[in-house]
C-alpha cells in the first residue's frame, strides 16, 4: 500500500532518498522533493482535514499557497501551526497533524456541528449567545475556534535574522516570466534581486509538460539559473517570499532555511529601484453543491502531481471547466494514462485549440458539476445540461476544476497600484502603477508562454466566467471560502440583510478572512455579490489586498533585535565596579544604567538609602553624574542665544561663572533644566538632565538652523568626553585635598557655582561647584580614559573620611529634603516656574524668550493653579505614596493636587514630601488630606524645603 | 410613526434563529432601510463610523430627534472602527478624562441589551506589565486618581502578572528591561467592532434615523449669517440647521471649507493580527515600557497594537520599522511567539489634537458641531455619542465633555493625559 | 560561527571636531590636517592623519592616539578665532572594526544604507546607522569600520557577537 | 519606511532622521501678536490632504535640519530641499 498512487517513473523527485513521515499518527514514505501534500497523495491519504466551522471531512485542493483545505501543524523542531500541507517540504521524520480536528479528520467529534449547520449562518453570533451574557459562551467558542494550537516555546535551537538588502531591480518570481525579466536586466550589469516562494526555480514550468524551442521547458528553466548564478550582480533566492510591498519600494522577503549556519529564517528589506511583478496567476475554484468534497481539486494541481511529483491523485479523473487550460491537463492526464471520465464544460462554443488537445474523450459543452457524490471521498459527479435536460451522475474519484485563472496582483495591490477587470480574462490584472513598478507574464495577465519568452503570439484562453452554478437540482452546499466554510448562501443572506458592501460581505461572513486570504475564492464571492446586485464586477471592486501574502513568522520579523538588542544601552567607565560592589542598576532616562542604591548583603532598600543620606549629610560620598547632558557652544551669537532658549539671563555671566537655569517649550511648558558656564569669552558649557539631552540636543539644532539660521552659534556633544565623579557632603573639600589638586578650594577663590580647571590625582580636570544635594559638592570632570582611575583614587583619599558611593535614590531623597525639582517627579505638563515658586529664574528684563508670552497668556485666564508646597504627615512615621491625589477634606471628589514624592528624611527624622497643590503658596500651614483608597492621611502644608532653607550648606 | 418603525426591527434571538432557519433564513428583513435622500433634515451627521451612528442613535433615543441623516462617504463602519484593537479601558490619569471613560465602559456593557445585537463584549480585564519604576510611578498614580471614580486598578507581583500571562516567559530579572510588577484593570475588555457599528446602525435606523450609505459630503455651507446651513454632497445638498462632523482623520478637510480652524493633525496607527490558535491569552496584555499591547480574539487572533508613526498621513500603510520595533519588544516578552505568524495587518488614520486629548464641542461657526482627536477613540464611542448628542439637542456640553471643548485652548490649559497611547 | 569574520574593539583614536565656515577653518589649521575634502562625506589622509567632511561646515579630524597631545598644541582649540570651532572629542567615539570575506553580511545586518562598492568607495565616511545607532562608518583593509558614542560600546560589543554567532 | 533626501548625505532611510512637524506659519511677535493670533501660532498647523511642508532632523546622519514636501496621500516626497545630491 506503500505510495500506491506514485507513478512509476518521472517527476522532480529524488527515488533514491525516500523519507519516512507520520501524518496523524500514522507513517508514511515520500521522497527527497515530496511536499506533505504529495506524499500523503502518493499514499492514497484522502480525507486530510475538517474544516473550520461545519467540520465537514475535507481533502488537498491545491499544490501551492493558494490550499484553502489543508491545514497542518508541525510537531518536533520546526513545531508551527496552520502551514497549507502544499507547502511543507518533506523531510526525513516530519511529524505533521491536522488543524481543528479530534480526534482525527477521518473520524471527527466536531463533526455533529454539521447537523446544526441551519442554525448557524453567517453572522448567526450577533444575533444569538445574548442571555444571560456572552461570558456563558465565550470559552467553548475560543476553543472550538482558533486552528492550530498556541505555540509554548521558542525554537531550543536556531535564530532568526533581518537585514538590508539594495537592487537595481527586484524580482518577485522565478517563473518563465522572472526568470527571462532577472537574465534581461543581469546582462545589462543591473544589480538584481530575484527571490521565489517556491522549492526550486521554475514557477509552473515545474507542473506542465511544455516545451520552448523545442526542448523541454526545464532545461531552458535549468540553462537561466545557471547563467544567474554566474553573475557576480545577482541575489537569486528559492524558498523567499516577497510578502509586503511598502513606500518608496521597499519590499520585505521572508527566506526559509537559508544556507547559513543557525539562521533559521532571514527576512530582507530591500530597496529597489525598479521592481518586476512576476508572481504569476493562481487558478480560481469552481463553485458548485459538493465542491469541498475530498478529491475535488482544481485542475492545475492535478497536473502538478502528476508531471512534478508522479502522482496520480486518482485513476478515474473528471474536470469541469470555463476555460482552455483545462483541456491541456486532460491532455497531460490522458498521457499519463489516466482515464478520463468526462470533461464538463459551462461554454455552450468550444474553441477547436481546446478540443484539439482531446482527441478522444468524452466532453460534455454547455454542462456543469451540480453535485458531488461521496462524503469522504469522491465517487461521482453530477453532470447537469444548462439547456435544462436531464442530469446524470458521472463516476469519477477526482474532480479537477478550473474557474479560471485571477494574475496574483497582491503585491501589485500592495504597493496602492491601482486594478482593474479585464472582461477578456473576466479577471482583475494591473492598472495604473503609483511607485516604480512593472507586473510581467501571469501576473499581467498575460497566460501565454511564448509571448513570455520570445513574444510569440497570443493562445486562445477562451473563458467564459461562471461565479456559480446556478441549475435546479442542485446538491449540497456550495463553497466560496472553503477554509471559513464561507457558502453561496451566506452571501445572499448578507446581502439580503443589507450588508451589501464587498468589504460587509466580506465582514459579515468572514468570506476572504483565512491564513488564504481567499486566493482561490474572493473573486467568486465577488462574482457572487456582482450577480445579486446586477453590477460589473468592477463596481463591486476588490477587498484591500493587504501585507503579508502568506503568512510570516514574527521571529523573522523581528530578527536579532529581541531582548538586548531592542533598546540601546548605556554605560560609563564605572559601571562593572557599581555592579562589583553590590549596586542595584536601574534603567536612568537615556537608556543609561545606573546605581540606584548600594545595599550592604541583609539589608534593605530603605535602610541602604538612608545610610547613604546620612553619610551625604554627616560626612561624604561619590556619586557618579557622568550620564548628565554636556553641551559645548561657541560662537559670536551664544549670550543671545542662551538668553532666547532660558528663562532666565546668561549673556551677563564672567569666564569660570555658572548659573541654573530653565528651558521652557514654545508653549509655556518646562522642557529642562540644568547649569550653564562661561569657560571664557567664547566658549560657553552647558549641562542638561541625563533623560533630556538629546532633546535638548534636537531642540537647539532645530532653532539655530530653521528659525535662526544667521546665528552663529556651533554646539559640540561633549556628554561621552567628560565623565564625572562628584564629591559630596560636609567632608568633600577634605578628600578634594586629600586627593592632591593644584585647584585652590578656598570658598573665597573657588566659590559655589564656578568652574575650574586642572589637575586633580594627576588627571587633567574640570571641576565644578554645583549641587544636587544641598551640600558642599565638587563635580571632578575627567576623560572617560581616566575614569576608572579617578574613581579609585577617589574611594582611596576618600577611605580615611568613610567615603561611601551612592545611587540616585539617595540623590532623590536629598534632593527633595532641598525642594530641588525633578523634571520627572514634579513636572507633568501643567505647572509652570510660577508655581514651583520659581517665579525668580523667569526674568522680567528681557522682553521675549521662548515659552515667555504663552506663560503669560495663560496666567492671564485665570484657572486653578496646582503649586509645589512641602507636605508633613501628621504622623511622621507615616509614608505616602507617590502619586497619591490630594482631595478637599479628603473625600471622594475630583483632586486638588498630587503627592510628587515622598521620602524618609534622615536629617529631619520624618517623613516629608512635595505635592502639587491648588492654589497652594496661600495655604501654608493649613492641613491637607491625601486620599488613599481605603484611608485618608492628613499633612501639614509647608514649604518645599526641609533643610538648610538659607542654603548655607552648599555654598560652604 | 416611532411605534411602526420599531415594530419592522425584527428582534434577534435564538428563537428567531430557529425560525428563520427553518425558512432558509429567506426572511431576515435589512438590518438598516435604504430610504431615498431628502433635501432637508434636523440634524446632518457626517460619518457613519462608531461616533457618528453613536450620536445619531442617542440623538433618536435620548432626546427624541428623529429626523436625522448620517451621510456616509463608503458604508457604515468601514473608517477606523472597522481598524482599531477593540480594548475598551478606562485606565487613564486625570480628573477630566476618567469619569468620562468610566461612563463609556459602563455603556458598553449594556450595549448588548440596548442595541439587541451581540457585541460579543468579553470583560477580560487588561494587564499592564510595568518595566521601569518610573512608569510604576505613573501608574500607581493613576490607580488611586481612578478609584476616586470607581475605576479599578490593582497592582500584582510579578509572579501573579506570570501566573495570569503563562506565555510571558521573557522579562526575567537579567533581562534587558526586567518586569517589576502588574497593574491589573478589571473593567477592561475587548468586544466586536463590525457588531459595534452594525448594532447601532440597525438601532438608529430602527428609531427613524436615515443612514445614507456611498453619500460624500464635499463641504460645509453656511449661510449669510455664518450659521451652517447645510452640506454639499455627490448627491446634492442637503439641508440642516445643526451639522455633526464625525469623520476621524479628515475632521480639518471638512471644517475647512467653512473657512474653520483646528488644532488637529492627522496620523497612522497600525495594528495586526496573528494567525488564528487555540485559547493562550485570556487577559488583554499592554506592556507600555515596551510600547505594545494585544488580546486574543474569539477566533484565536492575536490583536496587537503599537507605536503611531512619525509624520502627518492619510495613506494606511505600515511603516516597517514602526512595526519592526513593535514586533521585536512582542518577542522580548513572548519569545514563543517567534513561531507564531503574521496573519493580517493594516493601518488607520485619526486626527491628534495639540495635546493629544479630544475635541467635542460647537464650533465658531454657530450649529456645526464636531468630534475629533480621537485616538483610542473606539472605548469612547458609547459616552462620546451619548454626550455629543446631548451637546447638539440641549447646545450646553454634558458635564462629563466640558473638559473637552474646544475652550481649553483658548488659554492653553491642556489636558495632558498620558493614558492615550502605549506609544513609547 | 555562521559568518566568516573578525570583529575588534579598537578603543578611541585623536579626535577632533571641527565647526565653521571652511576658508575660516582652513586659515587656522593650515597644514596642521591634510586638505579639506571637496566631496561631502569622503575623507582625505596624511601622514596617519585623517580629515573627515561629516557635515555641513562641520569636520572630523583623526589620528593616532599617541598624536592627540601634538595635534591639539597645533589646533589650539582654546584659542581659535569666535567663528570657528574646535573641540577635542577623542573620548566620545569608540571604533568597531568588522573584517573578513563575510564582513558586508555583518554590515547588512547593521546597517541600513548601501555599502557596494558602487556606491560607497574606499575614501568614502559618513555618519548612518549601526545596530539602531548612529555611527561613523568608512571602509578599512579587508572589511569596515565604524565608531560609536563610547557609551555604548558595550552594547555594540554584544550585539556583534550575537550577529556573528 | 520613506526614503528621504538629505541636502548633505543625499537619500537615507527614514530610521536615520527625526520628524520635526509640520512647518507652522512664521513666529509672531509676541509683543505684538494678539492672544487668538499667538494661540492659533501655537496649536493650527497645516493638515493638507496632500503635499505638506514638514521639517525633518537628520540625526542619525550629518545633523542638517532641512524640510521636504510630503504628500500625505502618497508619501511621495514631491519636492526635495534645495541642494540634494
Amino acid at each position: 500500500m506503500a505510495q500506491s498512487n506514485r507513478r512509476a517513473a518521472g517527476g522532480r523527485i529524488d527515488r533514491n532518498q525516500p523519507l519516512r513521515f507520520t501524518f496523524n499518527g500514522n507513517s508514511y514514505e515520500g521522497f527527497e522533493g515530496d511536499t506533505l501534500a504529495s506524499a500523503l497523495l502518493a499514499n492514497g491519504v484522502r480525507v486530510t482535514a475538517r474544516s473550520f466551522k461545519y467540520h465537514r471531512p475535507r481533502g488537498i485542493m491545491g499544490h501551492g499557497p493558494e490550499e484553502p483545505a489543508t491545514l497542518v501543524e508541525l510537531d518536533g523542531e520546526d513545531a508551527s501551526g496552520n502551514r497549507p500541507a502544499t507547502t511543507v517540504p518533506l523531510r526525513e521524520g516530519l511529524n505533521a497533524r491536522s488543524v481543528n480536528c479530534w480526534p482525527s479528520p477521518e473520524f471527527d467529534l466536531g463533526g455533529v456541528n454539521q447537523l446544526f449547520a441551519r442554525f448557524i449562518p453567517a453572522g448567526f453570533y450577533y444575533k444569538t449567545f445574548k442571555w444571560p451574557n456572552w461570558h456563558l459562551f465565550e470559552p467553548s467558542i475560543r476553543m472550538a475556534a482558533g486552528l492550530a494550537a498556541a505555540p509554548f516555546k521558542p525554537p531550543s535551537k536556531g535564530h532568526f535574522e533581518a537585514r538590508y538588502a539594495h537592487a537595481e531591480v527586484l524580482i518577485a518570481g522565478a517563473g518563465p516570466a522572472g526568470l527571462k525579466a532577472a537574465l534581461d536586466a543581469a546582462r545589462a550589469g543591473k544589480r538584481v534581486f530575484l527571490a521565489d516562494e517556491g522549492t526550486e526555480a521554475g514557477g509552473s514550468l515545474l507542473n506542465r509538460n511544455l516545451t520552448i524551442s523545442g526542448r523541454p521547458a526545464m532545461d531552458w528553466v535549468a540553462d537561466a539559473v545557471a547563467e544567474l548564478h554566474g553573475m557576480q550582480n545577482v541575489t537569486h533566492l528559492q524558498n523567499a517570499t516577497v510578502w509586503a510591498y511598502r513606500e518608496h519600494n521597499l519590499l520585505i522577503v521572508n527566506e526559509r532555511a537559508p544556507e547559513q549556519g543557525s539562521i533559521l529564517e532571514r527576512s530582507w528589506r530591500v530597496r529597489a529601484a525598479e521592481v518586476v511583478l512576476a508572481t504569476g496567476a493562481t487558478e480560481r475554484a469552481m463553485v458548485f453543491g459538493g465542491n469541498d468534497r475530498p478529491g475535488v481539486m482544481l485542475a492545475s494541481s492535478v497536473q502538478a502531481y502528476v508531471n512534478r511529483w508522479a502522482v496520480n491523485v486518482g485513476t478515474r479523473v473528471a474536470l469541469f471547466t470555463n476555460n482552455n487550460s483545462a483541456y491541456a491537463v486532460a491532455a497531460d492526464l490522458a498521457a499519463a494514462g489516466i482515464i478520463v471520465t468526462a470533461i464538463l464544460d459551462s461554454r455552450e462554443h468550444i474553441p477547436k485549440e481546446a478540443l484539439d488537445l482531446v482527441p478522444g474523450l468524452p466532453v460534455h459543452p454547455a454542462t456543469v458539476a451540480a453535485g458531488m457524490f461521496g462524503h469522504k471521498r469522491v465517487r461521482a459527479v453530477l453532470a447537469a445540461p444548462l439547456s435544462g435536460g436531464a442530469s446524470k451522475w458521472i463516476k469519477c474519484d477526482v474532480l479537477a476544476h478550473s474557474g479560471g485563472w485571477n494574475p496574483t496582483v497582491h503585491l501589485w495591490s500592495q504597493s496602492r497600484s491601482t486594478l482593474q477587470f479585464d472582461e477578456d480574462l473576466a479577471a482583475f490584472v494591473p492598472d495604473q502603477a503609483v511607485q516604480p513598478c512593472r507586473a510581467v507574464g501571469a501576473a499581467a495577465g498575460d497566460l501565454t508562454l511564448d509571448r513570455i519568452i520570445d513574444g510569440g503570439e497570443d493562445s486562445a484562453y477562451g473563458i467564459e466566467p461562471l461565479w456559480r452554478v446556478d441549475v435546479p437540482g442542485q446538491r449540497g452546499k456550495a463553497f466560496l471560502d472553503i477554509q471559513n466554510d464561507v457558502t453561496v448562501s451566506d452571501v445572499h443572506l448578507a446581502l439580503r440583510e443589507g450588508y451589501d458592501n464587498v468589504e460587509h460581505v466580506k465582514r459579515y461572513t468572514t468570506g476572504g478572512m483565512g491564513i488564504d486570504q481567499g486566493k482561490t475564492g474572493n473573486i467568486n464571492i465577488i462574482g457572487t455579490v456582482a450577480l445579486q446586485k446586477g453590477l460589473p464586477l468592477q463596481e463591486v471592486g476588490t477587498t484591500t489586498f493587504r501585507s503579508p501574502y502568506t503568512p510570516v513568522s514574527f521571529g523573522a520579523i523581528g530578527g536579532l533585535r529581541e531582548g538586548w538588542g531592542l533598546f540601546p544601552y548605556r554605560h560609563t567607565p564605572v559601571t562593572q565596579w557599581n555592579k562589583d560592589n553590590g549596586a542595584v542598576m536601574y534603567e536612568a532616562g537615556a537608556r543609561w544604567r545606573r546605581p540606584g542604591y548600594f545595599p550592604k548583603s541583609g539589608e534593605g532598600l530603605q535602610d541602604a538609602v538612608s545610610r547613604e543620606c546620612r553619610a551625604v549629610r554627616e560626612g561624604v560620598s561619590v556619586y557618579d553624574g557622568s550620564p548628565l547632558g554636556t553641551f559645548e557652544l561657541k560662537g559670536r551669537d551664544v549670550p543671545r542665544f542662551l538668553d532666547f532658549i532660558y528663562s532666565n539671563i546668561m549673556s551677563n555671566l564672567k569666564p569660570g561663572e555658572g548659573r541654573y537655569g530653565l528651558m521652557l517649550s514654545e508653549d509655556g511648558l518646562i522642557l529642562d533644566d540644568g547649569v550653564a558656564f562661561r569657560l571664557d569669552e567664547h566658549r560657553w558649557l552647558i549641562s542638561t538632565s541625563t533623560g533630556h539631552a538629546d532633546a535638548v540636543n534636537q531642540h537647539m539644532e532645530k532653532l539655530l538652523q530653521t528659525e535662526f539660521p544667521d546665528w552663529q552659534v556651533m554646539i559640540t556633544t561633549v556628554t561621552s568626553q567628560w565623565n564625572n565623579a562628584t564629591i559630596c557632603g560636609p567632608k568633600a573639600r577634605e578628600v578634594m585635598q586629600a586627593l592632591d589638586t593644584d585647584i585652590d578650594l578656598s570658598p573665597q577663590s573657588f566659590p559655589f557655582m564656578s568652574f575650574r580647571e586642572g589637575a586633580v590625582a594627576g588627571l587633567p580636570a574640570r571641576v565644578v561647584r554645583v549641587s544636587f544635594t544641598g551640600e558642599l559638592s565638587f563635580e571632578i570632570n575627567v576623560a572617560p580614559r581616566h575614569m576608572a582611575e579617578l574613581w579609585d583614587k577617589v574611594m582611596e583619599a576618600g577611605a580615611p573620611f568613610e567615603i561611601l558611593p551612592v545611587g540616585s535614590e539617595s540623590s532623590h531623597v536629598l534632593r527633595v529634603e532641598k525642594g530641588f525639582l525633578s523634571l520627572g517627579h514634579e513636572v507633568d505638563g501643567t505647572v509652570d516656574a510660577y508655581d514651583l515658586g520659581m517665579g525668580w529664574v523667569m526674568s522680567k528684563k528681557k522682553s521675549d524668550y521662548l515659552g515667555k508670552r504663552s506663560i503669560e497668556l495663560r496666567r492671564s485666564g485665570g484657572g486653578k493653579r496646582h503649586e509645589l508646597v512641602g507636605i508633613l504627615p501628621v504622623d511622621p512615621n507615616q509614608k505616602i505614596p507617590e502619586g497619591a491625589p490630594l482631595t478637599p477634606g479628603g473625600r471622594k471628589e475630583a483632586t486638588e493636587g498630587l503627592v510628587t514624592a515622598c521620602v524618609w528624611s534622615v536629617v529631619n527624622d520624618h517623613w516629608v514630601g512635595l505635592a502639587l497643590l491648588e492654589n497652594g503658596h496661600a495655604r501654608q500651614g493649613e492641613t491637607a488630606h491625601v486620599r488613599l483608597k481605603k484611608n485618608v492621611i492628613p499633612v501639614t502644608v509647608t514649604k518645599p524645603v526641609f533643610h538648610d532653607p538659607e542654603g548655607k550648606l552648599l555654598r560652604s | 410613526m416611532m411605534i411602526n418603525i420599531i415594530t419592522i426591527m425584527q428582534k434577534y434571538s435564538v428563537f428567531s434563529l430557529a425560525r428563520n432557519a427553518l425558512s432558509g433564513h429567506r426572511n431576515w428583513p435589512q438590518a438598516w432601510r435604504s430610504p431615498p435622500l431628502k433635501d432637508s433634515y434636523d440634524v446632518v451627521v457626517i460619518g457613519a463610523g462608531g461616533h457618528g451612528l453613536a450620536t445619531a442613535y442617542y440623538l433618536a433615543k435620548e432626546f427624541g430627534i428623529t429626523n436625522v441623516a448620517v451621510l456616509e462617504r463608503g458604508w457604515p463602519g468601514g473608517g477606523n472602527i472597522a481598524r482599531n484593537t477593540v480594548t475598551i479601558r478606562s485606565n487613564y490619569m486625570r480628573d477630566e478624562s476618567i469619569p468620562f471613560y468610566v461612563k463609556s465602559v459602563a455603556m458598553y456593557e449594556g450595549l448588548t441589551d440596548d442595541l439587541n445585537f451581540n457585541m460579543m463584549h468579553s470583560k477580560r480585564t487588561m494587564v499592564d506589565v510595568v518595566q521601569t519604576w518610573p512608569k510604576l510611578r505613573e501608574l500607581r498614580r493613576r490607580q488611586l486618581t481612578m478609584d476616586i471614580y470607581g475605576s479599578t486598578y490593582e497592582q500584582i507581583t510579578t509572579e501573579e502578572v506570570r501566573k495570569r500571562i503563562p506565555a510571558l516567559t521573557g522579562g526575567g530579572p537579567d533581562a534587558r528591561l526586567p518586569v517589576i510588577c502588574g497593574m491589573v484593570h478589571t473593567d477592561a475588555g475587548v468586544n466586536r467592532h463590525d457588531a459595534v457599528a452594525w448594532g447601532y446602525a440597525r438601532a438608529a435606523d430602527a428609531r427613524g434615523v436615515e443612514i445614507h450609505q456611498q453619500t460624500a459630503v464635499q463641504s460645509l455651507l453656511r449661510g449669510a449669517d455664518g450659521k451652517i446651513e447645510g452640506v454639499e454632497t455627490n448627491r446634492g445638498v442637503v439641508k440642516a440647521a445643526k451639522v455633526v462632523v464625525a469623520v476621524s482623520g479628515h475632521t480639518t478637510t471638512l471644517t475647512e471649507t467653512a473657512g474653520l480652524k483646528l488644532p488637529l493633525r492627522t496620523m497612522n496607527l497600525t495594528a495586526f493580527v496573528s494567525e488564528p490558535v487555540k485559547p493562550l491569552v485570556d487577559v488583554i496584555v499592554n506592556c507600555p515600557d515596551s510600547g505594545f499591547y494585544f488580546s486574543q480574539s474569539d477566533k484565536g487572533e492575536m490583536v496587537i497594537g503599537g507605536a503611531p508613526d512619525m509624520g502627518q498621513s492619510f495613506r494606511r500603510d505600515i511603516k516597517q520599522h514602526v512595526f519592526e520595533d513593535t514586533v521585536a519588544a512582542m518577542l522580548s516578552l513572548f519569545p514563543s511567539f517567534k513561531k507564531l505568524k503574521l496573519m493580517r495587518q493594516w493601518g488607520g488614520h485619526l486626527d491628534i489634537a495639540h495635546d493629544a486629548s479630544p475635541i467635542m464641542d460647537q464650533t465658531d461657526v454657530p450649529g456645526l458641531f464636531v468630534t475629533a482627536g480621537w485616538w483610542g477613540g473606539y472605548k469612547a464611542i458609547p459616552a462620546g455619542g451619548l454626550t455629543l448628542a446631548h451637546l447638539v439637542a440641549k447646545g450646553a456640553p454634558h458635564p462629563l465633555m466640558a473638559p473637552f471643548t474646544l475652550s481649553r485652548f483658548r488659554h492653553l490649559d491642556f489636558v495632558m493625559e498620558a493614558g492615550t497611547t502605549t506609544a513609547r | 560561527m555562521s559568518y566568516d569574520v573578525t570583529f575588534q574593539r579598537c578603543g578611541i583614536s585623536a579626535l577632533f571636531d571641527l565647526k565653521g565656515a571652511v576658508d575660516a577653518v582652513e586659515a587656522w589649521v593650515g597644514d596642521a590636517l591634510p586638505d579639506f575634502p571637496d566631496r561631502p562625506n569622503y575623507r582625505t589622509g596624511k601622514d596617519g592623519k585623517e580629515l573627515f567632511f561629516i557635515g555641513r561646515d562641520h569636520w572630523l579630524a583623526r589620528a593616532p592616539l599617541e598624536q592627540e597631545v601634538a595635534l591639539e598644541a597645533r589646533l589650539k582649540p582654546t584659542d581659535c578665532p569666535v567663528d570657528i570651532s574646535i573641540v577635542r572629542v577623542s573620548d566620545t567615539t569608540t571604533f568597531f572594526r568588522v573584517t573578513g570575506p563575510d564582513a558586508g553580511e555583518i554590515l547588512a545586518i547593521a546597517c541600513p544604507l548601501d555599502l557596494h562598492d558602487s556606491m560607497f568607495d574606499a575614501e568614502a565616511v559618513t555618519y548612518t546607522e549601526v545596530f539602531g545607532l548612529k555611527a561613523l562608518v568608512m571602509r578599512c583593509k579587508d572589511g569596515i569600520e565604524f565608531g560609536v558614542e563610547q557609551s555604548f560600546a558595550d552594547m555594540i560589543e554584544e550585539y556583534l557577537s550575537r550577529a556573528t554567532a | 519606511m520613506l526614503l528621504i533626501p538629505c541636502p548633505f548625505c543625499g537619500k537615507r532611510n527614514e530610521s536615520e532622521f527625526i520628524y520635526g512637524g509640520p512647518v507652522g506659519a512664521d513666529r509672531p511677535d509676541p509683543n505684538a501678536a494678539t492672544d487668538q493670533e499667538w494661540v492659533e501660532y501655537l496649536t493650527v498647523m497645516p493638515n493638507p490632504l496632500g503635499p505638506v511642508q514638514e521639517n525633518w532632523w537628520h540625526a542619525r546622519g550629518c545633523g542638517d535640519w532641512f524640510t521636504i514636501w510630503r504628500d500625505t496621500r502618497t508619501h511621495d516626497i514631491v519636492e526635495a530641499p534645495d541642494g540634494t545630491k
